[in-house]
């Protein structure tokens, strides 16, 4: 058994990971929850944002945490296109077609990122980044600590939006009875394509704090989406602050597997996690609390 | 009745309960062999719930149900299918993309695989003859008119080989010539050694078909007898034209809904009204400002082959009150969604304030002040009471909303109370308060109450027309689509009486009433 | 009804045929060899320094007027596809290669799991395939090779390069090393095996030693106890993703020991670029270096760097010399039958860019090993002395 | 009448088999290859669509029984070393015990939920594989002995998709067709005319993954070498579920088509390496949007319109 040091500090920056990874699921919970769509580009969206996040430091030299707005703005103006002219006009088709046209984006995005952008993998060099921060015996990476902050922030800023804005109770009302919306007024298809644009937002801003916190390439997004997946379900659908709760949970649990059977074994833990969750309790696992 | 000792199926104190909701109320029935059981009474009596809960569909809360003396209250639909309960359901659901003979080898080929496929299709042909499908056997599901379809959902039945036929509404939606025909085929399904129960609205095919019936009122079975009995009591009467709730014993049902009824606002006179409702009331247009507020003409819409309007006239001024009758699939509620957009009419033309909006999305023709109180009330589960009211604001800023929001607090003061609870936490009768103060919410110009009064207690009804009543006094335009003639006729201005899609009758309320075809279109006495 | 279902077969039929064989087939009057790389995908950093390395080579050949076969001289048609990182993609794609392009002899892919996968085709169809990018011994172990040639370095010299040049270099550290490398084969080859061994042969002591999956992304709690444990020699073996990722969660942990090392990962120039000067001091075992004094070396860096105006990397030597070595064998054989130009590959005997080059009898090179060391955003020989092109920084800062 | 054409489409299947098993006669390597590339990729279209077409269950978890079923074989070939259609059998076995056994977990998941929980499956073994080195690890496995040559592996694959294609069509054309047709239109009222769908659509289940685990195994056993990645990826997944909509979903014919088009593709694309994955994604969101029934679809109601147009 490691020493209490080791495991003070893995379970710390365990958590702290979680927070920054229910960020980058926030965006795939906001559109699964609202539009019952698996966004399998989700994964290249977080891409596009620590690529945004990337070049924006590359080419103003001002740091891309400063950019945040700017870059969550520029997901959310490509995502309206999207929506508009692919989604939009299979909304009255099964989820396959949806499901599987956000796929056929993705690897044009992955093509796309190779062709443009080469298949180096990148990081964002920021010296925050790789600065620790040590409490006594405990040491945890600075750049977790701020992107956890950041990730908290804004997810209670989204949970903010859809739990007290007006547009909020739009999105939860049309997501729970459509039909009933419309009739009220309110223009679902406008507020599925906000949902989708404010869900690539998050996506940039997650995507940038990924660049900073660790390294990408064109290919990277695979691995996020299934994490994203997860925690999603974790947390239940479309539920904000049970992501957050997934996320943590996510990160806790995975710690702790890598501290007992080795850090190669954290996804397969988040995996079957995952599923156990998954299998007996749909709704997430806190599905009761909310009730 | 040809006596046989024990009883082919046995009810013995069932009851089903939706949260706080009692929708069966510890009813007993016996089926007898070679019998045709009518079970009848208002929406909401809970007929289709008594169906559910013999066909499997809707598991039991208390109570027993025995087929041959063999407990089957817990199997599921499936088992109970196999076991000889064969249903039908209120609207059809035939598999749509099978053929007829398709949708009867589901049944066939579930309940015995191997059978030999020659055999097969001999008691397929005689199915389909007997229920006159023998020409369309090959033909989709899809392509069957409403009829026709109800007559599959009868064979699909039959090919269970049931001792048990549950027949639910057969009759709702079709016209006299069509429900003469569906009465020759029941009593030829008719059968020494299987029992039927149908549940109906249209009462001629039960005074037809049944030698004793049922009458179920608020989940209770209220009188058991045979049929001619049943028909000539007034009791019945009286709760089919909705007066029967007047007669139960006052705050009955769950002591919210007492409650609730209590808090309802008290009328006012005409000035306080327009004071307390004035947030809500859309300014009228000036005086002499041309077009009507709504206008239709020669609406024509249905659902794929079910035509249910077939050419409908209707105009509405400024501040009128009209009431919308008829029997069960009138076409009432397919009106409704025409005027709210969810419908586009295959014909006809849909003028708001002069505008043509035919075509146009619910969400604009909601903007243009038009709100809907669906039937079914259709609250969002997610939002709290508050935000289910606020959803409804649209072109309103904060101040005006608090204003609204307190205007209907003031109709609704229970709404107020619960106003952080969730939407669908609420009883019905509460529920319905909020679906109500909801259309409020929009300061619409024009609300469409859709059955409102739908399953909930006489004392209910009574302070959510009080409620109605204020807004009348308040000046605004309200179209009212009612089963229960009473109530909708005492607040109307005018009334219109749906018959197979085109308005039968029309006139001020008194005439209305007075007039006998208004009995016969609900309870079909006189033929 | 069904008369059309048959219309579809056949138009369905048709349609595949057409596309596969209008695009199919050789020109007579040319030489054609393939490729399956990984262009996308994880491993696309690799293709693209192949592709060069391979264009290159045969791009000189053809400008010297091609080959000659039998008397007339022929030109050299190089088809290069895909296999997006995908075993799966590499088998198929060769299949085809061989049997659509009807490629004489092939060149290989990157990795072991890619160029296994494409070599066992090519073994399979008698047609030689001569490859760089899988270690020798892990070639090695997959089978008894008749057609495929690897060029490569050893895995066990790589291995005992850095502890050799640690004590040629008389660095002095606590003796404590610490060995994390993933469960790739070669992962497994040298932190498993060879490095424990040669630790103790060397006089360390190893107080850690992790494993972990090729693509894992959280090393947070092997750095924190090589940390705790003090280790000042660290022996890493990763693919660059993860090289770069272990570096900067050291340096976010507060963990510099005095010698760091990641095999393979630590190699091209996108994990300088990606890490800036946290790559300062980081040693990497190398087979190859434009310093080389061996015909040719400096030209190939400098044409790289001109054409693609990116840093280059010793993979574009060996894929260069992989290439050269089979037109050579070619033209040796002076003709296209796959057998003489297996034998004739058998026969390759020459220095090349990446030095002397004679395949044994299991059909492999080995090529010679350099100790690396980045400096400042490039590489310098550090080990061994006679090649040094720069003076060892110590401790890593 | 039904049965009637049942039986002509079986005829013309085993017709087809038997014209097919003589191919490698004439039909050389690449055809071969070309050849051996679509039967495999037919037999997994087939059993994704003997699950979504038939029973309504959208998968994305067909790597995963494709992987298990190369794993299976590999472990049988080389430990046991059992003749091949001993191994294929028992990769079937395997297939559809996993099946059965994750199916009380994901049958709980209604739509969209079994089509995640299915892809977190394959996700899982997949972890599963590279963390275990008794497995091989990330390295894999590699098979003992040499592969059967061509011309007997494609036999194989030809009798993997003849199994698959007759079991669609038993389930297309026999009574079961109308059982599982209820099952996926209107659960509720197919339990009222007494099917039982939880055993229904485990059936389904468990056959389709049975049948994906025994292409796994022949695909393996043609490779010589699996590892995790490869095996397990999501690629086998997605490109079925692009075959069948390119194809068209629930159509007899949309599987074979869409395998034919895809492997077509890939190999017309296989010259344009850069960009090819790229135009792929764009032949494959135009067709979602504009051919909803897929290729054969189009193709149906192009043909009907010709014979409305014929008599005229």
């Amino acid at each position: 058994m490691p020493e209490i040091g080791i495991v003070l500090s893995t379970v710390v920056s365990g958590v702290l990971l979680g927070g920054m990874l229910a960020l980058t699921a926030l965006g795939l919970s906001i559109v699964l929850g609202v539009m019952r769509l698996v966004n399998l580009a989700h994964g290249d969206f977080l891409v596009v944002g620590a690529y945004a996040g990337f070049f924006f430091l590359k080419f103003t030299g001002v740091d891309p945490l400063v950019g945040l707005p700017v870059i969550a703005l520029l997901l959310a103006a490509l995502a309206v296109p999207l929506y508009h002219f692919l989604l939009a006009p299979l909304s009255t088709r099964g989820p396959e077609a949806q499901m599987m046209t956000m796929f056929a984006v993705s690897i044009i995005l992955e093509n796309v990122f190779v062709l443009a952008f080469s298949a180096d993998t990148r990081t964002i060099e920021r010296d925050y980044a790789t600065l620790p921060l040590t409490f006594g015996s405990m040491t945890v990476p600075l750049i977790y600590v701020i992107g956890f902050s950041i990730a908290v922030a804004l997810i209670l800023m989204v949970h903010w939006l859809i739990s007290r804005s007006g547009f909020g109770r739009d999105l939860r009302a049309s997501s729970a009875d459509a039909q009933a919306a419309e009739m009220l007024g309110v223009d679902v298809k406008r507020v599925q394509m906000l949902s989708f644009a404010l869900g690539a937002a998050c996506a940039g801003v997650g995507g940038t704090l990924i660049g900073a916190a660790f390294q990408f390439g064109p290919s990277s997004g695979g691995a996020y989406l299934l994490n994203s997946l997860a925690i999603v379900v974790l947390g239940g659908l479309g539920n904000v602050l049970g992501t957050l709760a997934g996320g943590l949970a996510l990160g806790f649990l995975q710690s702790i597997g890598g501290l007992v059977l080795g850090d190669g074994y954290r996804d397969l833990v988040g995996m079957a996690l995952f599923l156990l969750v998954l299998a007996f309790r749909p709704d997430g696992f806190l599905a009761r609390a909310r009730s | 009745m040809n006596a046989i000792d024990a009883p082919l199926l046995e009810v013995r104190g069932i009851v089903k309960r939706y949260g706080g909701l009692v929708a069966i109320d510890h009813v007993d029935l016996q089926l007898w062999p070679g019998t045709i059981t009518g079970v009848i009474g208002p929406n909401g009596a809970g007929k289709s719930t008594l169906i559910g809960l013999i066909g499997g569909a809707v598991p039991p809360s208390e109570g027993t149900i025995r087929l041959d003396g063999r407990d089957v209250s817990r199997l599921p639909a499936s088992e109970r299918a196999r076991a000889g309960i064969g249903r039908t359901y209120q609207i059809p659901r035939p598999f749509l993309d099978m053929t007829v003979e398709e949708n009867l080898e589901v049944a066939q080929y579930s309940i015995e695989p191997f059978i030999r496929a020659s055999l097969a299709r001999e008691q397929r042909a005689v199915l389909l003859a007997r229920t006159g499908l023998a020409d369309v056997a090959r033909l989709p599901a899809r392509a069957l008119p409403l009829l026709r379809r109800k007559r599959l959902e009868i064979a699909r039945a039959l090919a269970l080989k049931p001792r048990i036929i549950l027949l639910d509404e057969v009759g709702a939606g079709l016209v006299d010539n069509e429900i003469t025909e569906l009465i020759a085929l029941i009593r030829s399904i008719a059968d020494p050694r299987s029992a039927i129960v149908i549940v109906e609205h249209v009462l001629r095919v039960v005074r037809e078909c049944c030698e004793r019936s049922m009458v179920l009122n608020f989940g209770k079975k209220l009188i058991e007898g045979p049929t001619a009995e049943i028909f000539a009591n007034d009791q019945v009467a009286a709760v089919y034209l909705g007066t029967g709730g007047v007669r139960e014993p006052a705050g009955r049902g769950p002591p919210t809904e007492a409650a609730a009824a209590q808090n309802v606002v008290h009328v006012m006179g005409p000035a306080a009204e327009r004071r307390v409702m004035s947030p809500l009331i859309a300014p009228t247009a000036a005086e002499g400002a041309g077009a009507p507020l709504l206008e239709l003409e020669g609406i024509c819409a249905g659902y794929g082959q079910a035509r249910v309007l077939r050419g409908v006239d209707l105009t509405i001024g400024e501040g009128q009150v009209i009431a919308i009758l008829g029997a069960n699939g009138a076409g009432k509620t397919t009106l409704a969604r025409v005027i709210s957009g969810a419908i586009v009419p295959t014909s006809g033309v849909l003028r708001i304030a002069g505008e043509d909006v035919l075509g146009q999305p619910p969400h604009s023709i909601a903007r243009l002040g038009i709100a809907h109180c669906m039937e079914g009330r259709r609250i969002f589960s997610t939002l709290s009471v508050q935000e289910n009211l606020l959803v409804a604001a649209r072109n309103a800023d904060a101040s005006a909303a608090g204003e609204r929001l307190g205007a209907v607090y003031d109709l609704f003061p229970v709404l107020a109370e619960r106003r952080d609870h969730g939407g669908t936490s609420m009883s019905g009768g509460q529920q319905q308060m909020l679906a109500i103060g909801r259309a409020l919410m929009a300061r619409p110009r024009l609300i469409i109450f859709d059955e409102i009064s739908l399953g909930l207690a006489p004392v209910i009804m009574d302070k959510l027309y009080e409620a109605l009543a204020v807004l009348k006094q308040a000046g605004m335009t309200l179209i009212i689509i009612e089963q229960d003639v009473d109530r909708a006729l005492a607040l109307a201005d005018h009334a219109y009486v749906l018959e197979h899609g085109v308005f039968g009758l029309s006139g001020p309320p008194s005439k209305i009433a007075a007039d006998p075809r208004l009995r016969h279109i609900y309870i079909g006495t006189a033929d | 009804m069904r008369n059309y279902k048959v219309r579809l077969k056949v138009g369905a039929a048709v349609t595949v045929a057409s596309i596969a064989l209008g695009l199919g087939g050789a020109r007579a009057d040319e030489i054609v060899i393939g490729a399956s790389i990984p262009l996308s995908g994880p491993l696309a950093g690799f293709g693209s320094f192949e592709q060069w390395g391979y264009k290159r080579a045969v791009d000189e050949v053809n400008k010297a007027g091609g080959i000659s076969i039998g008397g007339t001289k022929q030109m050299v048609k190089l088809i290069i596809r895909d296999d997006k990182t995908d075993p799966n993609a590499t088998a198929s794609n060769t299949e085809s290669l061989i049997s659509r392009d009807k490629v004489v002899a092939m060149l290989g892919s990157c990795t072991p799991a890619l160029v296994n996968a494409g070599a066992l085709v090519a073994e399979r169809a008698k047609k030689p395939i001569v490859t760089a990018c899988d270690p020798l011994e892990i070639f090695k172990s997959v089978r008894k090779w008749n057609y495929a040639w690897d060029l490569f370095f050893s895995v066990p010299e790589l291995a005992a390069a850095q502890f050799k040049a640690l004590t040629d270099l008389g660095v002095q550290t606590n003796k404590k090393v610490a060995i994390w490398h993933d469960n790739g084969p070669d992962g497994q080859a040298v932190g498993g095996a060879i490095w424990p061994a040669l630790a103790k042969e060397f006089g360390y002591e190893v107080v850690q030693n992790a494993e972990f999956p090729v693509d894992n992304t959280q090393f947070t709690s092997i750095i924190a106890e090589a940390k705790s444990k003090g280790a000042d020699v660290v022996l890493g073996d990763a693919i660059t993703p993860q090289a770069i990722a272990i570096r900067k969660q050291m340096a976010a942990a507060g963990y510099t020991p005095k010698v760091l090392n990641i095999e393979k990962g630590a190699e091209p120039v996108q994990f300088a670029e990606a890490l800036g000067k946290l790559s300062d001091g980081i040693m990497v075992g190398g087979y190859w270096d434009p310093s080389f004094p061996y015909p040719g070396a400096a030209d190939l860096a400098k044409a790289f760097e001109s054409e693609t105006k990116l840093t280059s990397s010793q993979h574009i030597a060996d894929s260069y010399a992989a290439a050269q070595i089979l037109l050579d064998a070619i033209a040796v054989a002076g003709s296209t039958d796959p057998e003489k130009i297996n034998a004739a590959i058998a026969k390759t005997d020459k220095t090349y860019v990446v030095g002397p080059v004679k395949f044994d009898a299991e059909h492999t090179s080995k090529l010679p090993i350099v100790s690396l060391q980045w400096q400042s955003g490039k590489t310098v020989i550090v080990w061994p002395k006679a090649s040094a092109t720069g003076h060892f920084l110590f401790p890593m800062p | 009448m039904k049965t009637h054409s049942g039986l002509a489409e079986v005829g013309v299947l085993c017709g087809a088999f038997v014209l097919l098993w003589f191919a490698p006669v004439i039909a050389d390597d690449y055809a071969l290859q070309i050849a051996f590339r679509v039967l495999i990729y037919l037999s997994l279209a087939e059993s994704w669509n003997l699950l979504a077409g038939s029973a309504g269950l959208v998968s994305l978890g067909t790597s995963c029984f494709v992987g298990l079923g190369a794993y299976v074989a590999f472990g049988l070939l080389n430990s046991l070393d059992m003749p091949l259609p001993l191994v294929l059998v028992c990769c079937a076995l395997a297939g559809g015990a996993l099946a059965a056994l994750v199916s009380p977990a994901l049958f709980r998941l209604r739509g969209l939920y079994f089509t995640v929980g299915t892809l977190a499956l394959a996700e899982l073994l997949r972890l599963t594989m590279v963390n275990v080195s008794a497995f091989g690890g990330a390295s894999g496995i590699f098979l003992r002995q040499d592969p059967p040559p061509l011309p007997e592996l494609f036999h194989y694959a030809l009798v993997v998709a003849l199994i698959a294609s007759l079991s669609i069509t038993a389930c297309a054309r026999t009574r079961v067709s109308v059982i599982l047709r209820a099952v996926r239109d209107d659960e509720d009222a197919a339990a009222q005319m007494g099917v039982r769908p939880y055993r229904v659509k485990l059936g389904a289940f468990v056959l389709a993954s049975a049948l994906c685990a025994i292409a796994g195994g022949v695909q393996a056993t043609k490779l010589g070498a699996i590892e995790p990645y490869g095996m397990f990826g999501l690629q086998w997944s997605i490109d079925v579920l692009a075959m069948v909509i390119i194809g068209g979903v629930g159509l007899r014919l949309g599987p074979l088509v869409g395998a034919l088009l895809v492997v077509a593709l890939g190999e017309a694309l296989a010259d344009y390496p850069e960009a090819h994955i790229a135009i792929a994604g764009v032949i494959l969101i135009v067709l979602i949007r504009f051919a909803p029934r897929g290729v054969v679809g189009v193709v149906a109601s192009l043909s009907s319109m010709m014979r409305r147009r014929a008599p005229a």
